[in-house]
């Protein structure tokens, strides 16, 4: 991650040392510091990534949700975040910001099941509007039928 | 002459001949399939099911086109006998005819100013 | 009828300038249609038509279902449906060792396959910190540069055949096309044995080495290819026809292109100077210098002229490559002999590369054990297709053929 | 105007000159088999070994690496009549073609030289089970030929990272 | 309902009372040998194209492998198609509207399945959203597999269509019944049409699926009680 | 010998025998033409596309439409539940009957057509712009979406390009002073070709006629009412088995008839080098259709607002300035002589 990058979230979040896969933003500081990267150029909306980590002895169920902007031009760099919330947390939009977070976060809460607050069309993007559950969810079977079809 | 549409006549019936003979081979030739199945005359949306009917009201930009077309169509009726009678009347026919499709081209102009085939 | 659009007059056109990046100015901040506009809230001048186009029809590409609302026969909203080809290639990939999962990338993108499993593959050497050997840096380059010649030549064929029907000129657009691409197929036929979904690479290198003659077979195709461009090219790019087609429709707005996630030639030919192989560079694309095509309109015909400009560009660079690939071995590993043969650390990689459609991204987690926690695949043209609602407005069911046509969307891709 | 529909003439160019072109199709299949390179992956077959005996151990490390699962090896440890030697046979092989990807990564874990692609294709049928290789069937398939040059060995042979020359890849 | 996949008819009624009368018969059979020649040499294929076999499919009909040779074309309309050719991969989501174009198909009509994922769901067939193959739904005429199969495979197997049609209408048509292929097939997690574990309730489901399917064309996002809240 | 000729020349006279035996005759042979015609475009498109089109079945594929043709003729019926029953079902025959019945007044002989009108022109033209009310009706009646737009546009666009082909088909009317076809060609005869003499406006009017002709027939790049990549198949969208055949052929034959009015209005009818006669009227229909046939394997569509647009912006008051000069040349040529 480039250096103006780095200094943002050292001056944001407070950290001393940024991991290069990203820091751990709060859900509710996320919108300023997507708008605060945007105003520095990361303009092109890459990817958002939710993970399911399912309960274990030392931690409750969580999920992580992973962001990353790139910066287009000669000399692109990327720009990347993580967002922690508990198993029933919800995290801010990103659509009024970025038109790619719309259907990004529609198939994040389609087949992992995270809400996105403030989403203005929040529907299943992948499968059928009447599906239960969330498949990229890690208890969620790999070969769950679905009657009549499969 | 009567002879002529006679012709046509008779013509125009093998040509219905010829049409609804090939009808009729089909409705003897033609398998028998499933009996009357909703599955198989349900109405085609790229496999959708339709949202709603086509029978709608459309939106008049073509009936804009059927009213120019109207206005021409009569202008061509005026000029068929006027080109088969050209020789006998001459020059002045031609004239007076090009004053009249002059009017007639104004409002064509007037038309396209106004953008009636401008759809966006 | 439309005659040449200003802008692909050969001037400098004004540019803005927006967060550091000079954007053509005639086309930056249009007004943007609200994609969830509510049918009720529009007032159509007849009945309002809802139709149904997708998911089986002949040129959505696949099973794109566009729900187009029409007031006559210009559409006031489009929505896309997609995920009729859901296949759950994440959920497949979080319970396949690195070396399963490389044939399931290769079905995302079927028209580029080899992009995806390099997007895949270099996410996984990434997390190894493995360097692949030149010769396999090499061969990849020329390998994702042929890929990207048939998928333009794909991509050609389909948005003429789009435009002429399947019975009609666009269709013997397409039959060229898929002419000169079988000759692309046949050398990767002939390298990796199959002719769509090669599983050609593996992490640490590349699973085949050039069989002999190789190299002289491709300079020949090139040679081919690149006299058979001017041919598409007379029967396309001054076509009165085809220019009225596509000379301002689907007009794309730069900043929303960006902010949508779009890549490749939609953002390209709207003025944007962005491509990952000069910007970031990967495998050996650090060793040429590659020029990038960049047109300021932003309409169907300027994504068209990039597409054109950057196969000329690939059979540049695949030229210049294929005469000097460097000796040594292919692999950097061992080549695998067991399905658990690639032992992950833990860690968190995203690793971005220039797909024929923009910018094809693997996000991977690993807890260490051999088979990823997550996978996560930044497929352009979800993103491209995301536009449509955006484009679609204000255009006829002819033009919005046109328009998805020209944002070369595969929806194996989207819906994954 | 005018300019333009001269342009849109020049289509016409194309159109003819390929009018004299030599038509670029293939034969149809049944008249006569396009071409394939050596490598080609379109079917399947299990190697003898040197003595006569099928090649295949029954590891199941195919079984294990095939991301479709279409590979089901049963196998056990006998005497080999040949070289009196007790060593693994597959029992049973059963190969589902209905499902097959042609990835070739049996090919790449073999390590018996066991398993081979053939560049002759399965034949399209009017039921699955014209699709099911079995050992008999995969067996037959080697002795009549069509192999694929990509053997397990050469395959990583070719890999190989200390290999020395760059030329590789020859038969 | 088209609850009956299994029912191909090829019943010509004219021919129960052109029989009856004497001397006609060699007519008629010289008249059955040319509309048999006729059905089988004109296939127009309805191209249920979804994901790669779709490429494939394409390039079938391409100079290099010109399917137009033995008077095979397509048209966009099932209406006016004899033979649905599934390319790709059908997924849960998919199959009605598969299913539903199927049974827009006038008789008599045939179903190819191109490809691993057609036949049987290929690697994603024990997937949550994938079919695993479409002769679950669907009957099957000519399997060509591979994945996808090249377009010479797709000719051959066109061709073993237009054999299995001579054969039907002649009655001479035998399926391979090898137990011992049968044994070793993979098994799909529902039972295909034809196997007699089938439960009819599940075809009928299946038609009714098809029939009445969710428009799915609400726009606005869902009421704030109705979303499912992690 | 002389019997066989004084029995022609009997049935020549009778009006009623010559419709029937001229009508059989001319429709058997037009069908085959049209037959022929779709075979044809199918090899030539594949020649266009370095591919050799239909060879399997007869020699180079010429029996493959008659299979076609079989197989069309036992597919199932199909009327969907949505349909309006009637009109859907009595729309496809008016197609066929359409086409064929404005080859009444067209003349492939210099012994006249089955019907010599003295307004020819005008029923030829008449009759064959008839065909755009069953393709309404078959869009209508459907009930789909597809269909209807596809109706939809190829109203719009039959009616105006009505409006050029008419008045460009004024032009030889007004060199020869006649509207009977026969006298037309007669007025041609010595190679003034309406398309070559006098120069100017005959072979621009050709042009006109030609592209016109086009868009009546809905050939590319004026196909927009099936464009099968928007519309499915347009107003034939939910047409299938025989209903569709007649479409099918309905759209051939009526491709023949205008490269065959074209032929008799510019290009001299059945004159020619040597006897004059039946082979060089079909030599020159079908070398126009062949060049229809080119045409549409060559060019991409239009947008149908372009298409429109076109027609009533440059064709028309194009057509009228032909008219116009064609008038002049008359009036000139004939105060000249």
């Amino acid at each position: 991650m480039p250096d103006d990058v780095l200094a943002l979230f050292r001056t944001r979040l407070g950290l001393e040392e940024v991991p290069p896969e990203g820091p751990f933003v709060p859900p509710e500081t996320l919108p300023d510091i997507v708008a605060a990267l945007k105003e520095m150029g990361f303009l092109l909306f890459l990817y958002c990534a939710a993970t399911h980590w399912p309960a274990t002895e030392n931690r409750p169920e969580a999920f992580t949700v992973a962001y990353g902007l790139r910066r287009p031009g000669p000399g692109s760099s990327t720009a990347r975040l993580r967002v922690r919330i508990p198993a029933d947390g919800s995290i801010p939009t990103l659509s009024g910001l970025f038109a790619g977070a719309d259907w990004q976060e529609r198939e994040q809460y389609d087949l992992v099941g995270i809400h996105f607050e403030g989403h203005p069309d929040l529907r299943r993007l992948m499968l059928p509007e009447d599906w239960e559950g969330h498949p990229l969810r890690k208890d969620y079977a790999i070969d769950t039928h679905h009657f009549p079809w499969r | 002459m009567h002879d002529t549409w006679i012709a046509a006549l008779v013509f125009f019936a093998v040509a219905a001949l010829f049409a609804w003979g090939i009808m009729l081979a089909w409705a003897l030739l033609r398998v028998r399939g499933r009996r009357a199945d909703p599955a198989r005359d349900a109405t085609y949306e790229c496999g959708e099911e339709p949202d709603g009917s086509a029978w709608i009201r459309f939106h008049p930009r073509y009936y804009v086109v059927a009213l120019i077309f109207v206005l021409f169509d009569v202008e061509t009726i005026f000029l068929l006998p006027w080109a088969l009678n050209l020789d006998d009347f001459g020059l002045v026919a031609l004239v007076e005819m090009c004053l009249f499709l002059g009017i007639l081209l104004l409002g064509w102009l007037y038309a396209l100013k106004k953008g009636a085939l401008r759809w966006q | 009828m439309v005659d040449a659009h200003p802008s692909h007059e050969p001037v400098a056109p004004a540019l803005v300038e927006v967060s550091g990046l000079s954007l053509p100015a005639a086309i930056t901040h249009l007004p943007r249609p609200d994609p969830y506009l509510n049918v009720e809230d529009y007032e159509p001048e007849a009945d309002a038509m809802a139709l149904n186009m997708g998911p089986q029809h002949p040129s959505t590409h696949g099973v794109l279902r566009l729900k187009l609302f029409l007031d006559g026969e210009i559409c006031f909203k489009a929505v896309p449906y997609v995920g009729y080809l859901h296949r759950g290639v994440e959920k497949l990939l979080e319970n396949r060792t690195a070396i399963q999962s490389v044939p399931y990338v290769d079905k995302n993108d079927y028209v580029s396959p080899l992009t995806g499993e390099l997007a895949l593959v270099m996410a996984y050497e990434a997390l190894l910190d493995v360097e692949p050997p030149p010769r396999a840096q090499v061969l990849r380059t020329i390998l994702m540069e042929l890929q990207r010649i048939a998928s333009h030549h794909l991509w050609l064929g389909t948005f003429c055949l789009d435009m002429g029907g399947a019975l009609g000129g666009g269709s013997s657009v397409f039959l060229y096309n898929f002419r000169e691409r079988e000759l692309i197929l046949d050398l990767l036929e002939a390298l990796t044995g199959q002719r769509m979904h090669y599983n050609a690479l593996m992490v640490g290198g590349n699973r085949h080495d050039v069989p002999p003659g190789w190299e002289e077979k491709v300079l020949a195709t090139m040679d081919r290819v690149e006299d058979r461009l001017a041919e598409y090219e007379a029967m396309t790019v001054d076509n009165h026809i085809f220019r009225s087609r596509t000379v301002g429709v689907g007009v794309l707005d730069p900043l929303l292109a960006l902010e949508a996630g779009a890549g490749g030639a939609n953002l390209r030919a709207s003025g944007v100077d962005h491509d990952l192989r000069r910007d970031a560079p990967y495998a050996a694309y650090g060793q040429v210098d590659v020029r990038i095509p960049v047109e300021t309109a932003g309409d169907c015909y300027a994504r068209f002229l990039v597409r054109i400009a950057e196969m000329r560009e690939a059979i540049r660079i695949v030229r210049l490559l294929v005469s000097g690939i460097p000796e040594g071995p292919i692999g950097a590993l061992k080549p695998p002999r067991h399905v658990n043969a690639v032992k992950l650390p833990p860690g968190e990689v995203y690793v971005g590369i220039e797909s024929p459609r923009g910018e094809l991204g693997t996000y991977l987690i690993s807890d260490g054990s051999p088979i990823p926690v997550r996978v996560k695949i930044r497929p352009p043209s979800l993103h491209a297709v995301s536009l449509l609602p955006y484009l679609c407005v204000g255009a006829t069911v002819s033009d919005i053929v046109v328009i998805l046509g020209s944002l070369d969307p595969i929806l194996g891709e989207v819906d994954r | 105007m005018m300019r333009a529909w001269i342009d849109t003439l020049f289509a016409f160019s194309t159109t003819l000159r390929n009018v004299g072109r030599r038509r670029v199709t293939e034969p149809l299949p049944w008249k006569r088999l396009r071409a394939h390179p050596e490598r080609y992956r379109a079917g399947f077959a299990l190697t003898d070994d040197e003595h006569g005996e099928v090649a295949c151990i029954a590891c199941k490390a195919c079984e294990n690496v095939c991301p479709s699962g279409i590979i089901r090896v049963e196998g056990e440890r006998r005497e080999s009549p040949v070289t009196g030697k007790k060593r693994a046979y597959p029992v049973s092989f059963v190969l589902d073609m209905n499902a097959c990807i042609f990835c070739e990564l049996c090919v790449q874990v073999c390590p018996s030289d066991a398993i081979r692609m053939r560049t002759a294709w399965t034949i399209p049928g009017t039921s699955r089970e014209d699709q099911v290789l079995t050992l008999e069937r995969l067996r037959a398939n080697a002795r009549e030929g069509h192999l694929s040059w990509a053997t397990p060995g050469r395959l990583r042979a070719m890999q190989d990272p200390e290999r020395k020359n760059g030329e590789g890849g020859e038969p | 309902m088209a609850v009956d996949e299994t029912s191909r008819t090829f019943v010509h009624p004219l021919y129960g009372w052109l029989e009856k009368i004497p001397g006609l018969s060699v007519g008629l059979t010289t008249a059955d040998a040319v509309l048999s020649w006729g059905l089988e040499h004109s296939l127009w294929v309805f191209p249920m194209a979804t994901s790669c076999c779709g490429i494939e499919f394409m390039a079938t009909m391409t100079s290099r492998f010109d399917m137009d040779q033995f008077g095979t074309f397509t048209r966009p309309t099932p209406r006016q198609c004899d033979v649905m050719v599934v390319a790709g991969t059908i997924t849960v989501k998919m199959a009605p509207r598969v299913k539903r174009l199927w049974d827009m198909m006038p008789e008599p009509r045939w179903c190819v399945a191109m490809g691993s994922c057609a036949i049987s769901g290929d690697f994603y067939r024990n997937l949550y959203a994938v079919v695993p193959g479409v002769d679950t739904f669907i009957p099957v005429d000519v399997y060509v597999p591979g994945c996808p199969p090249a377009p010479d495979h797709v000719h051959a197997g066109m061709h073993v269509l237009m054999e299995k049609i001579r054969q039907v209408r002649k009655g001479t048509f035998r399926p391979n019944a090898d137990p011992a292929a049968r044994e070793g097939l993979l098994r799909p997690s529902i039972p295909r049409i034809g196997d007699p574990d089938r439960d009819p309730a599940l075809s009928r489901a299946q038609a009714e699926a098809a029939f009445r399917m969710d428009p799915g064309c609400q726009v606005t996002p869902r009421s704030e009680d109705e979303r499912d809240v992690p | 010998m002389s019997r066989v000729l004084d029995a022609l020349r009997m049935i020549w006279e009778i009006g009623w025998l010559r419709g029937l035996v001229v009508g059989f005759v001319t429709l058997t042979v037009v069908m085959l033409i049209a037959a022929f015609t779709i075979w044809f475009e199918r090899k030539w498109s594949g020649r266009m596309q370095n591919r050799p089109g239909p060879t399997e079945r007869g020699y180079g594929g010429w029996l493959q439409i008659f299979a076609d043709f079989f197989k069309l003729l036992q597919k199932e019926n199909l009327t969907p539940t949505a349909t309006d029953r009637r009109l859907f079902d009595f729309v496809p025959p008016i197609v066929v009957f359409v086409v064929l019945s404005s080859l009444a007044v067209v003349p492939y002989v210099p012994q006249g057509p089955a019907a010599d009108a003295s307004v020819g022109v005008l029923l030829a033209l008449a009759i064959s712009s008839l065909m755009v009310f069953p393709v309404w009706a078959a869009g209508w009646s459907s009930n789909n979406k597809w269909a209807l737009l596809g109706a939809m546009r190829a109203v719009a666009q039959s009616i105006s390009y009505e409006i050029p082909l008419v008045l460009s088909a004024l032009v030889p009317v007004i060199l020869a002073g006649s509207f009977r076809l026969t006298e037309i060609v007669g007025a041609q005869a010595d190679w003034h070709w309406f398309a070559f003499w006098p120069p100017g406006p005959g072979l621009a009017a050709f042009v006109l006629f030609y592209l016109s002709s086009l868009a009546e027939a809905n050939r590319i790049p004026f196909d927009i009412p099936e464009a099968e990549s928007e519309l499915v198949a347009g107003a034939t969208t939910e047409y299938g088995g025989m209903k569709f055949g007649m479409f099918y052929l309905g759209e051939y034959v009526h491709t023949f008839v205008a490269s065959s009015l074209a032929a008799l209005l510019f290009f001299g009818g059945w004159e020619g080098p040597g006897p004059d006669g039946l082979h060089w009227m079909l030599a020159k229909a079908l070398i126009l259709t062949a060049s229809v046939i080119h045409v549409r394997w060559t060019l991409v569509r239009y947008r149908s607002d372009q298409l429109l647009r076109l027609c009533w912006t440059y064709f028309v008051p194009a057509a009228l300035v032909l008219v116009f000069a064609a008038g002049l040349w008359r009036i000139l040529a004939g105060g000249l002589a």
